[in-house]
């Protein structure tokens, strides 16, 4: 009856903008910061801290205006000058979403307290969807609190601060950071989109991901929300619970299995696209449930992804065809194909012997390599050590096809676990790049079109299914507004993090 | 007098141990795989971010001189950042290092207590059909790892029969200010008993959960020297004296049995700390064992090092009190412990 | 006594029959020897025996998947559709390696470590040793196998070569504790007047006398090192799937209880069979070396 | 001295259970005592002297089973209850240990295991006590056993007392309180002969003093000879040959018993005897008649055949021999 | 009789006691024992007979004093010992149910003194494990068993021929009866003197039982508190006791017959405390019990003196 929502997640946050990243962080930062530009649920880029833009013609200067009466969490009142602070702080630090701006934005300026003005050095077509992603802190507060530090002048840059407490505008503060465990947030009063009358009070994100803790505290309504890193039998249990539901969409996440294309055999293309012809798709979607068979290198619900492609599906026919025509025709036994799971998914190695049994029918031997995820991450970094076939997942960083594209076949990111073709295509590089650089909508997705078209041509990784973003929730006492876009048919375009809590309502009894 | 110069040569013998322990800890962290600095900053951090922090990481610097600019820091207390928490690893450490010590002081006691228990019992009553029955319950807990004893009480406790917390070291909104870091204690230090009695009432579970392997254990070991002991002359001749058979039973008989049990329990510390790991998992206990293992799979070098040495620590530590405790049951080891 | 039969005393036959006599006059290590015969005969003929052989392989049956125990089916199928039974029994294989393996490289040495630094005690030699086993005992042993893991290949035998580092160190506390007491005796004394070597010494009068509480101890191990080989398997280390191994599947199966018990638990009723049945048959070993029937 | 009869033994057999087989090891063994009597026990190393103090306190080894009737003041000690037993133990009988290394529980000070015996003692008369009573009793007995420096002794762990020390500290356990009946199996065999004399003299006081009466099992036959009122000889199990200790070694009629006391160096100094000759009888498979039969120059069918009966030799001196009268 | 085989001059052995005090267990003893002779070792129970001869085999490393065997300084620990000389002097302890190791069987432990010193071996020496069993006396049969199916006597035996299994010249036997009955005493006691005779075995034999002693030993010492207080040829020793404390000791040995009864020296009875070997009390020990102690026994510790031809004694009464 406190009207606080509950959730796990694999780890506790790190609350600090200009370091956290991951999951977990991802979810509190959104619900403790403000960012410029705001997402909806839909995909619409909508005005948060500014309150309006304009871009330069040649799409390197955009100007925001700052919007008036803002304040944080202390009481101070939001400026231009906070924005500027703590974009040079993401820069300097270097960590967490600093990737999606360090060398693309050239410099950020404040000419009045209510004007910000940032430069990039180059075009970048999704440019205001990563904004989303620059969470403005308090300059006054933060400064008030470094500690010893290797930044110069602003000493620790408030880091060892920022990671227990907060010092932002958004609709939670924190109350309790206790690491490993918890964080504890309740609602800031003075939030200027203000709140509907069912959100929720405060939220706690625990750390337990434990199947049996999680499903434990759903049954007994001490949860509200679970992560979706639960195995597929956790979810089907607790559908059947009353009370709750089970949510799952598409998000932008790609799971697939990433090939070697430097190491023999999957050097071949002929064997890749066998390898893609012989995965028999829907009978992983029924162990698999909520999950969507690829139709395109990329996940479909991204903007800019292409439907309608002639895709991989399953038929064993045509893979031994592909067979022939490679270079292993004749003796693939030979040639043994390791494959790689990431120990800390469990549900992965199902996928690892289920591709080793239909590989099995093309006569081609796959042996099943367990690893924990440190290991893998350093294996991908070395051509020799990155096995052939890897079953990892991807998710976008910001709702456009770019991200994803870029992310897993771009060879700029080859040595990422990401990327562990090893093989540079031009072509597909050129066009990605491109793309990217598009600041018109849509030629870029003319150009994203001719990238995803080239991939399918050359299959370096096989994408096995969306993988769907899936939460148990507690549909009994609580309404959630990515469910209900759901059920009135609408696509959900990711973006906007599902757990934000002013999404979330609790039923008037 | 005797006891005194046997404590001191077995610490001065420890710290050589921990020295080595030293060497090992640090190799070992090197050794396992992975790019801490690639691991810190994320998978899309750029290239220079990556080579900047191995600088400063001093990844880059040959093996000795890491180790020793390591050990200088480790000792002025310093065990650098944590990659993965963004925070001093020493802040860290004290947040985890009580919670698992409170756990597996816990689970220590209720070992020992309930094992040695359980021994006697089944001695007592060897060959009926208790002793059968306890003998397939010892069994059992050697068997079962101590994370599927989580699993279970989670879901006996968690879901069939709420008595008791499952999640956390106290409910929510109840804590003390920290002394040792152990609720338990300081809220007894601050006399905040309702908070003693929660935080307590949620060590239950874990404790007893982490417990089960170890007590099997003993229970076994005890019963099987208090046999061997039974028929001993000294035994008979109490018999013979009229002493009670509860006297014979807890005084006569057990102290001298309980040698083997208590050395075994110096060892089955260290087996805590590493069983801990998933139990602190599923019971949301913000640990150690957790702390180190996600260090190491997230190949936090600072973290881990922290880690193995902060148990390796404990580990000798109470290493030499049992060896301290053993010399207090038996006389022969105390008063020899001076030739 | 003067019995007939002191006449063929300490000949073979005699010291079999003897053996058997004392084995079989406790029930119960009747049943733990044949509970060992069966279990190892079952890992031996594994193919015949399992109903579903090929399950111990690459095979996914998606439509049979996580099926309750039925006649079909005995132990109930995984999620993967493959019969639990069958992969139990094949399970066997590598779980008796690594019991056997680790305990016949790690007994042996720990237990001279700990005689030799028993015997010397306070010397030198006694605080090298007894550190070292604190060193050793003092690491986890899931870094020290991720360590190994890091440096080898993940497979079965440097899984056992992980297990084994860290597990000599037992016996080598638990025959230093004897060792120690047994310098006192006389029979040490006596040995040493006559100016036997140390090696005799440790070898010939010490080890029989200690053989007792160390044989209980490896028993109850076989049980305890199937735990720790699926301890080390979180890390990636040991027998790679789909091999089975009990330990493995136990907790993995762990995540699905309680709706899918028997993915645990008839895992878990194995392991407690084959360490019943060789702490039974241990049991009987110590009457044999027990010192306590007297004559 | 009263002759109300104390402890009567009738027809007691006691088997071990062994890999061989049973192990007959007392076969029939009777004898009475009456209040105030030192009664001594004598016989061969395993002829069965421990087994019947054990027997006669009901803490035989768990192999072990025990027959017949252990009349200890009219009560059978083999059907009493617990609570019975550990009274009579408590309060009536007390067993002085033959080995007193390994009957002194290591792991306590001897003042802790004294200490224990009294209290327990003391509780089951009903006695009010304190601590200090009870440690003061503990010292008194400990000095009455001619132990220097009592004090410290109370508070020493055995192991760092000389053998002789140990034993005369299980003597002091046994005497402490007040008892009817001490079984003293060979009480004196580490000690010196000075001290073991001044001890035999502490039992013979207690004896006038209290009426306790004494079963005294050695091997040293000197012993008997000076403290005992009659003397039981045990060969193989069986009570051979039982009289007053003068009439018993002024006419010793068994053949074992005679072939003992020849054994026995003399101060006079004429060297050492031959022995026995033979072995042990074995309990697996005892001689059909006489046991001791095998061992014998005299014996002839009639000795293989029957088992021979105590028969009255003289005044109370009896004998189970059919050739007794050679 | 001439040549000692072994010369004991003032040995000490103290052991360390709380703090600066120390258990004075053998206190001075000057002792010689000749080729083929039984030197009998009598005392009470803590006079450190056991100390004195754990330091010849050198168990113990005494504290002052010489080991002379064959004129050779020998006081050392065992291990700074040669092979040669360990195998010549051997011990029989006290409880031979400890000194067999219970895990081997009695071939197995006869062999190792075989194997260890083939060399100091001549002909017609038993050469296996069953010989050696011969030679004591028992069947060969015994050789696959343990010791403990052994009886007490057997097992005395056993260690016996473990002790004489190197050819030794001195064997220390340390109450090698006291837990037999006189039966099996004496035939161990015959198959020692047998040994005696064929080897040329010096014993140094310590009982308490006298009687044995006057049977067994060719000269007799007493010992007290830790030091020796009379020596003297066996018959000599038991006809004219001189010390207090010997005819003390001789006046309360029980006997069985009257004539024995005739020979004790009239019974003296025992005074005062008995003083422990931590304080040794000034003067001649023995004067807190002695019936005949004078002021001078207060304060002056006796020396020895030789009374008649090798009949020594410590006391000022002479
Ligand atoms: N627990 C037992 N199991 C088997 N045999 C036993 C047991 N206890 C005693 N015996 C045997 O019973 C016989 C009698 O033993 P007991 O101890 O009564 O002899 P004893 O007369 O006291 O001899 P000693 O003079 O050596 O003390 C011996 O042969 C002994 O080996
Ligand atoms: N290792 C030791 N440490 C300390 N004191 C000892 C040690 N060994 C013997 N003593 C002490 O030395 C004294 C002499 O002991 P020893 O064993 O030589 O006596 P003993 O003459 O053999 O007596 P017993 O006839 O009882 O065997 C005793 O007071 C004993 O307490
Ligand atoms: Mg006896
Ligand atoms: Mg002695």
């Amino acid at each position: 009856d406190d009207r606080i929502v509950r959730f796990t997640a694999s780890n506790t946050p790190n609350i600090d903008p200009a370091q956290g990243h991951d999951r977990a962080s991802q979810i509190a930062l959104v619900n403790l910061y403000d960012s410029l530009i705001f997402q909806d649920y839909l995909g619409n880029l909508k005005k948060g801290v500014a309150e309006s833009w304009t871009v330069s013609d040649d799409g390197l200067k955009y100007t925001f205006k700052i919007r008036d009466g803002i304040l944080f969490h202390n009481g101070d009142k939001l400026t231009a000058d906070d924005v500027v602070f703590s974009m040079k702080r993401l820069l300097t630090i270097k960590r967490g979403f600093s990737y999606l701006f360090e060398g693309l934005v050239k410099d950020i300026s404040n000419p009045s307290d209510d004007t910000v003005v940032i430069t990039l050095s180059e075009p970048f077509g999704p440019f205001l969807s990563t904004l989303t992603r620059f969470y403005i802190i308090n300059k006054k507060q933060v400064l008030e609190h470094l500690q010893d530090g290797n930044y110069g002048e602003f000493k620790d840059y408030g880091t060892n601060w920022l990671i227990n407490n907060d010092a932002g505008s958004g609709p939670y503060k924190v109350v309790e950071m206790a690491h490993n465990q918890h964080l504890r947030a309740v609602k800031f009063p003075e939030y200027w989109k203000g709140f509907s009358s069912g959100n929720p009070e405060g939220f706690e994100l625990l750390a337990v991901s434990e199947p049996v803790s999680v499903r434990t505290m759903m049954m007994r309504r001490q949860l509200e929300f679970t992560d979706e890193y639960q195995p597929v039998e956790t979810y089907k249990s607790l559908e059947k619970v009353k009370g709750i539901d089970i949510f799952a969409i598409s998000n932008g996440k790609m799971l697939y299995l990433s090939l070697n294309n430097a190491k023999v055999p999957t050097d071949d293309v002929h064997f890749r696209k066998a390898l893609s012809y012989a995965i028999d798709y829907e009978a992983l979607l029924q162990i698999f449930p909520w999950r969507k068979q690829p139709k395109a290198p990329i996940a479909l619900s991204l903007i800019g992804a292409v439907s309608g492609l002639p895709y991989y599906d399953y038929d064993l026919e045509k893979a031994k065809e592909e067979l022939s025509l490679s270079k292993y025709a004749d003796n693939p036994e030979q040639f043994p194909v390791e494959i790689a799971w990431v120990a800390d998914v469990p549900d992965r190695e199902k996928l690892a012997l289920a591709f080793q049994t239909y590989f099995d029918k093309l006569g081609v031997n796959v042996e099943v390599v367990k690893v924990p995820w440190a290991k893998f991450v350093d294996q991908a970094s070395r051509l020799e050590d990155t096995p052939h076939g890897t079953t990892i997942s991807e998710s976008s960083h910001y709702s456009e096809a770019g991200s994803l594209l870029r992310a897993i076949y771009h060879s700029e990111s080859i040595g990422t676990y990401t990327n562990t073709s090893w093989v540079k295509y031009p072509d597909i590089d050129e066009a990605i790049d491109k793309a990217l650089k598009e600041t018109d909508l849509n030629e870029r997705l003319k150009l994203y079109h001719k990238a995803q078209e080239l991939i399918v041509e050359y299959q370096p990784h096989i994408p096995i299914f969306e993988e769907p973003e899936v939460h148990a929730y507690q549909s009994g006492y609580l309404t959630w507004e990515p469910a209900e876009l759901q059920k009135q048919e609408k696509t959900i375009v990711p973006g906007l993090d599902l757990l934000y809590m002013l999404g979330v309502q609790f039923k008037e009894e | 007098m005797e006891i005194f110069r046997f404590i001191c040569k077995r610490t001065l013998w420890s710290l050589v141990a921990l020295v080595g322990l030293s060497i090992i800890i640090f190799t070992l962290s090197r050794v396992v795989p992975g790019d801490p600095a690639r691991m810190a900053l994320g998978p899309r951090a750029t290239e220079e971010a990556v080579e900047a922090l191995r600088i400063e990481l001093k990844l880059d610097q040959p093996i000795i001189y890491q180790y020793f600019h390591w050990i200088a820091s480790v000792l002025k207390g310093d065990f650098g950042l944590s990659l993965m928490t963004m925070r001093s690893v020493t802040d860290d450490i004290k947040i985890y290092l009580p919670a698992t010590l409170e756990l597996v002081i816990v689970a220590a006691i209720i070992q020992c207590v309930f094992g040695i228990l359980l021994g006697v019992l089944a001695t007592a009553s060897q060959g009926s059909y208790m002793d059968y029955f306890l003998r397939i319950i010892a069994y059992i807990g050697v068997v079962t790892p101590s994370f599927v004893f989580a699993v279970l009480f989670m879901l006996l406790f968690g879901y069939k029969l709420p008595i008791l917390p499952v999640l956390g070291r106290t409910s929510v909104g109840l804590g003390v200010q920290p002394i040792t870091g152990m609720i338990v204690v300081d809220s007894i230090l601050r006399c905040d008993f309702p908070v003693a009695v929660d935080a307590f009432v949620h060590l239950l579970l874990p404790a007893t959960a982490l417990a089960m392997n170890g007590m099997a254990q003993l229970a076994r070991i005890t019963r099987s020297s208090m046999i061997d002991n039974s028929e001993r002359d000294y035994i008979v001749m109490e018999t013979a004296q009229g002493l009670s058979k509860k006297e014979i039973f807890f005084k006569y008989l057990l102290r001298p049995s309980v040698i083997p049990a208590v050395s075994v329990l110096a060892l089955q510390i260290g087996a805590l700390f590493a069983n801990a790991f998933l139990v602190e998992s599923i019971f949301n206990w913000p640990g150690l064992s957790r702390y180190g293992v996600e260090a190491m799979l997230f190949k936090d070098l600072n973290a881990v090092s922290a880690v193995i040495c902060i148990v390796g620590f404990v580990f000798i530590i109470a290493n030499i009190f049992v060896d301290i405790l053993v010399a207090i049951i038996d006389p022969r080891v105390r008063l020899k412990a001076g030739e | 006594m003067n019995d007939k039969r002191c006449d063929n005393f300490g000949s073979f036959s005699d010291k079999t029959r003897r053996a058997w006599y004392r084995l079989s006059k406790n029930k119960l290590s009747v049943v733990g020897f044949v509970g060992v015969v069966v279990i190892v005969l079952a890992a031996i003929f594994a193919p015949f025996i399992a109903p579903y052989p090929t399950h111990a392989g690459k095979v996914v049956d998606f439509l049979n998947a996580n099926q309750p125990p039925s006649l079909a089916h005995l132990c109930g199928t995984d999620p993967m559709g493959r019969d639990v039974f069958s992969r139990i029994i094949f399970a066997l294989r590598s779980t008796l390696l690594m019991g056997v393996v680790v305990l016949s490289i790690s007994v042996p040495f720990g237990t001279t470590m700990g005689l030799i630094a028993g015997y010397f005690q306070g010397s030198l030699i006694d605080s090298l040793i007894t550190r070292l086993t604190d060193i050793f005992l003092a690491v986890p042993p899931l870094i020290l196998a991720l360590s190994v893991a890091a440096l080898l290949k993940p497979n079965l035998m440097n899984a056992m070569l992980a297990i084994t580092i860290t597990w000599w160190t037992w016996y080598a506390r638990l025959a230093y504790g004897m060792a120690v007491t047994l310098n006192r005796e006389y029979y040490v004394r006596s040995a040493q007047l006559l100016g036997a070597s140390w090696m005799h010494i440790i070898f010939k009068e010490m080890l029989p006398n200690c053989l007792s509480p160390i044989l209980t101890k490896m028993t109850l191990d076989m049980g305890i090192v199937i735990m720790t080989a699926a301890a080390l398997s979180f890390v990636g280390l040991g027998e790679q799937p789909p091999t089975p191994a009990l330990g493995t599947m136990i907790s993995d199966g762990a995540k699905y209880m309680p709706t899918q018990w028997w993915l645990t638990v008839f895992p878990a009723l194995a392991i407690m069979i084959i360490v019943l049945s060789f702490n039974l048959l241990g049991d009987g070993f110590r009457d044999l070396f027990s010192t306590e029937e007297k004559q | 001295m009263s002759s109300e009869v104390l402890l009567e033994v009738k027809d007691l057999n006691v088997y071990y259970r062994v890999y061989e087989g049973l192990m007959h090891v007392l076969d029939d063994v009777s004898f009475s005592l009456v209040e105030g009597e030192r009664l001594g026990l004598v016989g061969e190393t395993g002829c069965g002297k421990t087994t019947t103090f054990r027997a006669l306190l009901r803490v035989l080894d768990s192999n072990a089973s025990s027959k017949g009737d252990i009349l200890y003041k009219g009560c059978n000690v083999n059907k009493m209850s617990q609570t019975e037993l550990l009274n009579t133990r408590r309060t009536e009988m007390s067993m002085i240990f033959q080995d007193p290394t390994s009957s002194l529980n290591p792991v306590f000070t001897v003042g802790e295991q004294i200490s224990s015996v009294i209290r327990a003692n003391l509780q089951a008369k009903g006695i009010n006590y304190s601590e200090n009573d009870i440690k003061d009793i503990a010292l008194k007995a400990l000095s009455d056993v001619l132990l220097p420096d009592p004090e410290r002794i109370f508070d020493s762990y055995p192991f760092q007392l000389s053998g002789g020390m140990r034993q005369r500290i299980c003597i002091a356990m046994s005497v402490a309180t007040e008892r009817k009946l001490l079984l003293a199996d060979e009480p004196g065999t580490s000690l010196d002969v000075t001290i073991q004399a001044q001890i035999l003299g502490l039992l013979n006081n207690l004896v006038k003093t209290t009426g306790m009466s004494v079963i005294l099992a050695t091997h040293s036959l000197g012993v008997v000879r000076e403290t005992t009122d009659r003397v039981c000889i045990m060969y193989g199990g069986e009570i051979v040959e039982i009289g007053p200790t003068r009439s018993l070694f002024a006419n010793p009629s068994h053949p074992y018993t005679r072939a003992l006391l020849a054994c026995v160096p003399k101060l006079t100094g004429e060297g050492i005897a031959e022995g026995i000759p033979g072995e042990m009888v074995s309990y697996l498979n005892p001689p059909k008649g006489c046991r001791f039969q095998p061992r014998c120059s005299f014996c002839n069918e009639d000795c293989n055949r029957t088992k021979p009966k105590l028969t009255l030799y003289e005044d109370d001196h009896y004998v189970a021999c059919h050739k007794a009268d050679l | 009789m001439d040549i000692p085989i072994l010369k004991l001059s003032m040995l000490k052995k103290y052991f360390p006691y709380k703090k600066g005090s120390f258990v004075k267990a053998v206190d001075g003893v000057s002792l010689e024992i000749f080729r083929g002779e039984t030197l009998g070792l009598v005392g009470e129970s803590g006079s450190g007979k056991s100390t004195v001869a754990y330091t010849i085999v050198g168990m113990y490393e005494p504290t002052k004093g010489q080991i002379l065997y064959n004129d050779q300084d020998i006081s050392s620990l065992y291990k700074f010992r040669s092979n040669e000389i360990k195998g010549k002097i051997r011990i029989v302890f006290q409880d031979p149910n400890s000194s067999l190791n219970p895990r081997r069987t009695i071939r197995q432990i006869l062999f190792t003194p075989l194997k260890l010193h083939k060399n100091d071996r001549y002909k017609g020496f038993p050469a296996s494990p069953e010989a050696l069993l011969e030679e004591v006396g028992l069947s060969s049969i015994y050789a696959y068993r343990f010791s403990r199916s052994l009886s007490g006597g057997e097992r005395q035996l056993v260690a016996i021929a473990h002790a004489i299994a190197t050819n030794p010249d001195l064997v220390l036997l340390d109450e090698p009866t006291s837990a037999l009955d006189v039966s099996i005493q004496a035939k161990v006691i015959n198959r020692l003197m047998d040994l005696q005779n064929r080897y040329k075995l010096s014993y140094l034999f310590i009982t308490h039982d006298l009687s044995l002693m006057r049977n067994v030993a060719h000269r007799v010492a007493i010992m007290y508190l830790g030091k020796i207080c009379e020596i003297a040829r066996t018959k000599e020793f038991f006809e004219k006791p001189l010390h207090p404390y010997t005819q003390m000791l001789l006046s309360s040995i029980p006997v069985v017959t009257d004539e024995e009864e005739q020979l004790k020296p009239k019974k003296i009875t025992s005074r005062g405390e008995i003083p422990s070997p931590v304080n040794i009390p000034p003067g001649c020990s023995f004067h807190l019990r002695c019936p005949f102690a004078t002021d001078q026994c207060k304060k002056l510790d006796p020396d020895m003196k030789e009374l008649e031809a090798h009949h020594y004694v410590r006391c000022h009464l002479y």
